[in-house]
């Protein structure tokens, strides 16, 4: 470990103690049913051309060359397994899962992950029961286009600026962490706010929720995910 | 990881026409979602409890354990979604916030209910498809209908990869514990970032030998479905159709009177 | 005897540069059981690569049954549907959903129909005892079983010529026992068969030849007794003389065994001379 | 002899539901070499795994030294130090990213300081003889060398018993023969060595003690000799005879070897009696 993997460590250390160990982590998945027809179909809509677009940018990339398609469903099983990794937390054995959605946009490319990530999500769906099947469209558009996408925006940008590598990397995740969230809040207002609960309310509300369990998992997960790309690029 | 494709293999029924299970289960799925009344997803989930349970073979046991695991992560989501606000004390609860109170009225409630009920009734209908139906069959299904072939490839050789990572991943972790890799949480946090970036490097490497099997057994860009999958007879198309009618009627009953 | 496959001068350069094979020559006649011995790193595993067509030899060539081979479409479907690897580590040689699909991914490759390719995997399947876990994926079946669904899905294609790369290395006795027998059923019906092997013991026992690989190169090949007699070339290869030869040259040299008129080869054999 | 482990009644059930250890009771003493026998699935790496604490036994207990082994965090720092597991395959074994961390691992999590650390570390790579590729990422590393870092990182937290799964399987002879030695070396220094192998004949030559394990019990425990004396204990389990002593047995049996006082443990001492 160089000197400056070994501060993040320890600010690592210290943000986990920031972490609400007795709150349970809430899935950033929206649970199959939980979304009324009409929003299931509204989100399956508007994530329909971003899949279009990742599908016909993945097709054209293994045109020709059968290896490309093998390493694209290599890097859609390493996301599965990026996101069912253990986080370590630091009370008892409970856990929960960091996205990958950053790592994933920075090294497979924002296009890539539209479709790996709808693949990911399916296999969430049937393997470990994360997610759901009516609920897909709106959890791919939250962490399969929108997370990524903003992510590598956040990544481009960064570069641009010139900011340490790391700090490009840590920004990448973070932020895709966090607008993964925000969407998945959005969503949730959306579908559940009537003449008592406002938009805003109920908005304020699932943020709420999010800003207690999931700012310190961001955090987190943008620190290990500057880990692991470093380690990466290392070898 | 114990993933729940395992308890497919048991399934009394996992050499029946899939197209039959996912007509069964899917649209029940939709039906839930589109009458959305507590009642109808109470019978819903028993319904699929029992086809689990009878038709599958799945213990009941097993059944209401795999209930439990959305159940917690359900919970805090409709808990939020019951939660309203209010300038004055109303409901059964509430708790001050800001100038304002955080209220949990009967409407908020039986919305919350509504919800979890909703949730848990479409979860169990997903459980009857993955517990009676193996992977196989199921991309075997997909591809029958027609999805784009580039999606269905992919999605096959994922699904093999996952495991062959998961595996790697276990191992490696099962090292990390033997040489105290988990003894503190800094241990933990170093141990599991090494550990996915070496799943990583793993992943390219076997991903190379891979692409050497498959070659050497005339790979040519066609990763087709090969396998055999049982159609629906007479019989299931017969069943299916009085099954859907049932739905149907029970559906609109449900409307008309629950208004 | 018929040359079945016919290596001639055979010279592979990875991409990295690595030199595998510096000219490797040798004919392998139809039926024959052949054990290649060599350190890791000595080429066994790109000669193998070579043999299939997966890795296009730099110079030389290959002729299968008397016909050159050549790297278009034609000429690389006829190859590999006639030369299969079972490679070492099943793990990585499996790719598929369930056995059956894993079975019938090479029969599908040859462009058979339905029927075809389901006979294929059927006959395949019942040879290596593996239909009862016909619809499980890999990751549910134990090692034996996994390197048996590695067996059967090139045994599919139904090959002249199988190359197997260390098939017993991860077994238990019991299993590398059966796979053993299995393989030998495979040779019992005709099929050419080079098993690629760190154990002496077993080459000695089983091979019709032996060929030694070394540094990129054949540095020898011929019968079990007279490769492993050879005292200079074990020393330079880094191999052990097989036990029953050893004990057997001991016996003879004390006086205590009569000169057979040829070496025993098995330890049931050389009790025999007793 | 003084008692380093002692295993009493452990069982073992994974989550799963398979019962992979159903009361395995054993003492090891300071400085043995047990050669741990048994065919797949019989039990050998999940003992391994309770031994160094990975898994908490279902009941049972471990004796470390005298001490009850727990599972606090004391506990585990305590064992996981003393009892340090040499994994099948390097490659789910090395994970950091060169070698040096890969060493510094286990020291580090150990909690030692800098220099404490640089010095286990210095002084396992250069026992293991692996100075130059300090700096080396490991995954690019040929088999025996990869095989030899990983004891190295075991080696570097200063274990008083090292247990081997398989430890030569997937290498070649020479490196198989190098591997053996380093082993030896470690055992001539007083550490404990419980080395589980499909080998028979490693085992007879190699193990002051043979412990054959199957169905998750102790089948049988003793000296080699006696163990593989065991005909229907052989027969039970699948194992097979030496070649050594079967042949010296063979011998004796025709009359033309005088009985030793203890049979012959390796092919030179049985040619010795000639």
């Amino acid at each position: 470990m160089n000197k400056s993997q070994k501060n993040i460590l320890k600010a690592s250390i210290l943000v986990s103690m920031m972490m609400l160990s007795s709150v349970p982590a809430y899935g950033m998945h929206i649970a199959e049913g939980m979304l009324p027809a009409n929003w299931s179909l509204i989100w399956s809509a508007i994530f329909l051309p971003f899949f279009v677009w990742g599908f016909l940018a993945i097709k054209k990339q293994c045109a020709g060359n059968n290896r490309i398609k093998m390493l694209l469903a290599m890097s859609g099983a390493y996301c599965f397994v990026l996101s069912a990794l253990k986080m370590p937390s630091m009370v008892t054995a409970s856990s929960s899962h960091p996205t990958g959605t950053g790592l994933g946009a920075i090294l497979f490319g924002p296009a890539a992950m539209a479709v790996l990530g709808f693949i990911v999500l399916l296999f969430q769906a049937i393997l470990l029961a994360h997610g759901g099947l009516t609920t897909l469209g709106a959890n791919a558009f939250s962490m399969a286009v929108a997370g990524p996408f903003v992510g590598y925006g956040v990544y481009l940008l960064a570069k641009k600026c010139k900011a340490h590598k790391n700090v490009q990397v840590f920004l990448a995740a973070f932020v895709a962490d966090l607008f993964t969230y925000a969407v998945t809040a959005t969503q949730l207002a959306l579908a559940f706010n009537n003449e008592s609960v406002s938009f805003m309310q109920s908005w304020g509300k699932f943020m709420g929720i999010f800003a207690m369990t999931q700012i310190p998992l961001a955090i987190v997960e943008g620190i290990l995910t500057v880990l692991v790309y470093n380690a990466i690029a290392s070898l | 990881m114990i993933t729940m494709d395992r308890l497919a293999y048991s399934s009394k029924i996992k050499d029946v026409s899939p197209a039959f299970k996912a007509g069964l289960s899917i649209s029940a799925l939709v039906y839930t979602l589109l009458v959305d009344n507590a009642l109808f997803s109470i019978g819903i989930f028993a319904l699929m409890a029992l086809l689990c349970t009878l038709l599958s073979g799945l213990p009941m046991r097993r059944f209401l354990k795999m209930c439990a695991i959305p159940f917690g992560f359900l919970l805090i989501g409709t808990v939020t979604i019951s939660v309203g606000f209010s300038p004055v004390p109303v409901g059964f609860i509430s708790l001050p916030f800001w100038g304002n109170y955080l209220v949990i009225t009967q409407a908020g409630a039986i919305l919350a209910v509504n919800v979890f009920l909703k949730s848990m009734a479409s979860i169990s209908c997903l459980y009857f498809l993955y517990v009676s139906t193996p992977i196989g069959c199921l991309l075997g299904l997909l591809d029958r209908m027609h999805t784009p072939k580039l999606l269905t490839e992919l999605m096959m050789m994922i699904y093999r990869f996952i495991f062959i990572l998961i595996g790697m991943a276990e191992q490696m972790a099962l090292a990390q514990k033997a040489r105290l890799g988990n003894i503190t949480y800094g241990a933990s946090f170093r141990s599991i970032s090494v550990l996915a970036s070496s799943v990583f490097v793993g992943a390219f490497q076997k991903s190379t030998k891979l692409y050497d099997a498959m070659e050497s057994r005339g790979y040519n860009g066609d990763f087709a479905f090969t396998g055999e999958l049982a159609g629906m007879s007479n019989r299931q198309k017969t069943v299916l159709a009085v099954y859907e009618l049932v739905l149907l009627v029970t559906a609109v009953l449900t409307k008309l009177i629950a208004g | 005897m018929k040359t079945i496959l016919s290596i001639q001068d055979l010279k592979y350069t990875y991409p990295d540069g690595t030199t595998a094979l510096k000219g490797v020559s040798i004919d392998i006649e139809l039926g024959e059981r052949i054990a290649v011995l060599g350190s890791n790193g000595s080429g066994k595993s790109t000669l193998f690569l070579c043999l299939n067509g997966v890795h296009k030899a730099l110079s030389g060539s290959i002729l299968f049954d008397g016909k050159r081979m050549t790297y278009d479409k034609k000429g690389l479907i006829e190859m590999r549907k006639n030369v299969g690897i079972v490679f070492q580590d099943p793990e990585t040689q499996l790719f598929c959903v369930d056995v059956y699909q894993e079975v019938a991914f090479g029969p599908h490759n040859l462009g058979y129909s339905k029927e075809q390719v389901h006979n294929c995997v059927m006959q395949s399947l019942d040879a290596m005892d593996l239909m009862q876990f016909k619809d499980k994926p890999p990751h549910f079946l134990s090692g034996g079983q996994k390197k048996r669904v590695s067996v059967a899905s090139v045994l599919s294609m139904n090959p002249q010529v199988i190359l197997f790369d260390e098939p017993t290395s991860a077994l238990d006795p019991i299993h590398a026992q059966r796979l053993m027998q299995e393989i030998n059923k495979l040779s019992a019906e005709g099929i050419t068969i080079l098993m690629a092997t760190h154990d002496v013991n077993t080459a000695y026992a089983w091979a019709d030849r032996v060929l030694v690989l070394g540094d990129g190169k054949v540095q020898a090949a011929g019968t079990p007794p007279v490769v492993f007699s050879d005292l200079p070339l074990l020393e330079k290869t880094g191999l052990q003389i097989p036990f029953v030869l050893r004990m057997y040259q001991k016996l003879c040299e004390k006086g205590m065994l009569a000169k057979a008129q040829t070496p025993p080869r098995t330890i049931e054999e050389l009790e025999n001379l007793f």
